[in-house]
């Protein structure tokens, strides 16, 4: 509830600040997708972002820990060897928006990035690769986030 | 103030230093008794009140007093905390020592309550902590070791039905246990949950059903 | 027929070793979530700012603390952190490195003592404290705890520090000990360092400041001590009060020898 | 203005290993303050990489990405004495950018 007004507002302010971009060339191309960010499931953001049905695949690669001992810091990475990835994306089962982390790979860098990210629940995340073709593959892993000690 | 006292108790420590220095060879420091006086001092100089955390938290009673130290009480003083802790034993009201075990797991879960940044005293507001320093139910991995298992508390000791008399010593050991803990063990580490309002008479009716009902999870 | 019996133990005690085995289970699992996080541990971004502040003129008087005594003489941060806290004898008082902090930046910079004393935790200059406590502790790293213990104060706050260590009081009856005088425990899955005696490289007092993943926060000693007793039910202990530094003495001279790794990153 | 970034960049075989940690809040909007009051969201959005120059990667982030948020990415090509670049963008339009170089 909270969260959709928040995001709707950002649009505004982002569209706004798109007008401006030319003082920011290496954003340019890149306008800041708030509705990928507004998807709950895998499906609904891959269908958002022109791709087809994701498949589960051994050619990705998902790493993270099996528990995380606090879901505030969740290290987890999205990977592919595969020739014609055009974006990795690192996603959250069961956070309020899936979509954690997009990545638009290019030839000067490896499809491989490592970022944190915060989990309220234990949840799978996925790491998907968005292919040049349209092909959509995807792995998964689980992470078991523990609860703190004490008094928090 | 803190400067204040630092500089009394400093100055103390050289009168008294001085003092004594006519008949021994080294200078010697302050004497235990000394030392131990001087630490109630920054005991008291150090600390404020915050929010619920008020200044009696540093007084202590006999009991703490006495676990105070990197040595055991005597072996008197520990029999007299012993004493007035289970002299000191709310037993339920009309008989009732179980309730509900879901509600119970909730609050073993639970490690909020009493500290400065928590809004009030009432148990309402508390949990049991359990699991930061016990296993209880083996479904939740993150327990503390501090105490001993609790797991198949009750089916370990036989308990098949907790109305039956013969469940009774362990029913109501568990229920002292729980209200304070110091009845058993003078210097037990565990807090005593009745005894310093932490938990009201109800919560630890079902903290009792989690540990010792049949049905609890704890005991499959 | 040779093999059978072999199995049947095996079994047994691969039986009986199943309840551990889940607990080795989670417990491989934190570790290697801990391994995860060693590389990039936000620390960096305050021991980075902690030494911006030290060489910075600010303050009133817009000095650097580039003159500032640590222990070592004026100016010298290397090796400082292992030595503290210790006695100064220009305030004749034992300091730990926050509140030797404070004694520098009111005699260089021109700060008031009194107004940083009472700043909170995680606003204006004390977050500056906390980023120069960081840089200074970085600056030992991979060094071995070695306290003074010649001056007849840093003697008395050990003995004061031990005491503070095993009082108990608040309503939940703790101490420092209830948690931290056994090897081995844990409070839920966090494990608890021995605080009596060296407790190895890197654990206990050789781990802090440190960057607490749970709140995003850096925490150094005198904030870690502060929690510690908010956890433990009691009144809130004054910075660079009495009491924590004592408690710094007796757990850094207990150190003794440990490696420091500070500034690590915590749950 | 934001506080630094930590930007380490480290020869690995032909690669250069990218190591990123960021100033930053990252609060979600959906948390609430001591007196119950929602925390505006405030997050790290784009970010972006230059090697010598020449754009290498863009990424969008949500509020979901932790605190001083860490990115770890390798460079082809890269040699030692090489800029490596990076600048984010949160949602409230504030930038920075900070560079480091390959060694």
């Amino acid at each position: 509830m909270l969260n959709r007004r928040t995001l709707l507002t950002h649009s505004t302010k982002v569209a706004a600040l798109l007008a401006s971009a030319g003082l920011l060339p290496q954003f340019a191309h890149a306008a800041y997708n708030a509705a990928a960010f507004e998807m709950k499931t895998m499906a609904e953001l891959v269908k958002l972002l022109g791709g087809s049905a994701p498949i589960e695949s051994k050619d990705v690669t998902i790493t993270g820990p099996d528990i995380a001992e606090n879901g505030a810091v969740v290290p987890v990475g999205a990977s592919t060897a595969l020739p014609g990835v055009k974006r990795l994306l690192i996603l959250v089962e069961k956070n309020p928006s899936v979509l954690s982390a997009a990545f638009d790979v290019s030839d000067s860098v490896d499809a491989s990035f490592t970022t944190r990210v915060k989990m309220g629940q234990s949840s799978n995340v996925y790491a998907v690769a968005m292919m040049g073709d349209g092909k959509v593959l995807f792995a998964q892993k689980e992470v078991k986030v523990t609860l703190g000690g004490c008094g928090g | 103030m803190q400067n204040k006292t630092l500089f009394l108790t400093s100055a103390a420590a050289v009168a008294a230093a001085t003092l004594l220095v006519g008949c021994a060879t080294t200078p010697p420091g302050p004497t235990a008794a000394e030392l131990d006086a001087q630490a109630m001092a920054m005991m008291k100089a150090s600390f404020r009140e915050q929010g619920i955390a008020k200044l009696d938290r540093i007084q202590q009673d006999l009991g703490q007093s006495a676990c105070s130290s990197d040595k055991p009480p005597t072996e008197a003083v520990a029999k007299q905390v012993e004493a007035e802790a289970l002299a000191s034993i709310k037993w339920p009201t009309g008989g009732q020592y179980i309730g509900d075990w879901r509600a119970g797991e909730r609050l073993a879960q639970d490690g909020r309550g009493m500290a400065w940044n928590n809004p009030s005293t009432d148990p309402k507001n508390n949990g049991g902590q359990c699991y930061n320093c016990h296993a209880i139910d083996k479904k939740e991995i993150s327990f503390g070791t501090i105490g001993p298992s609790l797991w198949n508390y009750g089916k370990l000791r036989g308990v098949k039905d907790v109305t039956d008399p013969v469940s009774a010593p362990i029913v109501q050991y568990t229920w002292g246990k729980l209200w304070n803990s110091k009845a058993y063990a003078a210097c037990s580490n565990m807090p005593r949950m009745g005894h310093m309002k932490l938990l009201d008479e109800q919560q630890i009716r079902d903290l009792m059903a989690l540990l010792l009902d049949p049905k609890s999870p704890v005991n499959q | 027929m040779r093999p059978i019996p072999f199995i049947a133990a095996a079994l047994a005690l691969a039986l009986s070793a199943g309840a551990m085995a889940q607990e080795k289970t989670s417990a491989d699992g934190i570790a290697e979530y801990r391994k995860m996080l060693q590389d990039g541990n936000p620390a960096d971004l305050f021991e980075a700012k902690g030494e911006d502040l030290w060489k910075k003129a600010r303050g009133p008087k817009n000095a650097t603390l580039q003159k500032c005594d640590l222990g070592l003489g004026a100016g010298v941060v290397k090796g400082a952190w292992v030595q503290l806290p210790r006695h100064f004898a220009d305030t004749n008082k034992v300091q730990d490195v926050e509140s030797r902090l404070v004694t520098c930046m009111e005699t260089l910079q021109g700060f008031n003592a009194e107004e940083l004393i009472k700043t909170p935790f995680g606003s204006g200059e004390q977050n500056n404290i906390t980023a120069l406590a960081t840089w200074i502790a970085a600056e030992s790293r991979g060094q071995r705890f070695a306290l003074p213990q010649n001056h007849a104060e840093e003697k008395r706050f050990y003995e004061l520090g031990k005491r503070a260590f095993f009082f108990r009081g608040g309503p939940m009856d703790f101490s420092c000990a209830s948690c931290h005088t056994e090897a081995g425990k844990r409070i839920r899955l966090q494990d608890l360092p021995e605080l009596t005696k060296n407790p190895g490289d890197g654990v206990g007092f050789a781990a802090w400041p440190a960057y607490r993943v749970s709140n995003g926060q850096m925490w150094g000693m005198q904030l870690r001590l502060n929690d510690c007793y908010r956890q433990q039910r009691f009144p809130y202990p004054g910075f660079i009060s009495d009491v924590t530094v004592a408690l710094s003495v007796y757990m850094g001279v207990n150190a003794k020898g440990a490696q420091s790794i500070a500034p690590s990153i915590k749950r | 203005m934001a506080d630094p970034m930590r930007i380490r960049a480290q020869m690995a075989g032909d690669k250069a290993t990218v190591r990123v940690l960021m100033n930053h809040e990252m609060e979600t909007g959906l948390r609430r303050d001591p007196a119950g009051k929602a925390i505006p969201a405030w997050f790290i959005q784009d970010v972006s990489a230059q090697h010598n120059g020449k754009p290498i990667l863009t990424a969008q982030w949500g509020a979901s990405i932790s605190k001083n948020p860490f990115l770890q990415f390798s460079v082809k090509g890269a040699k030692a004495g090489d800029r490596i670049a990076v600048t984010w963008k949160d949602n409230k339009g504030d930038t920075r950018t900070d560079e480091a170089t390959v060694s």
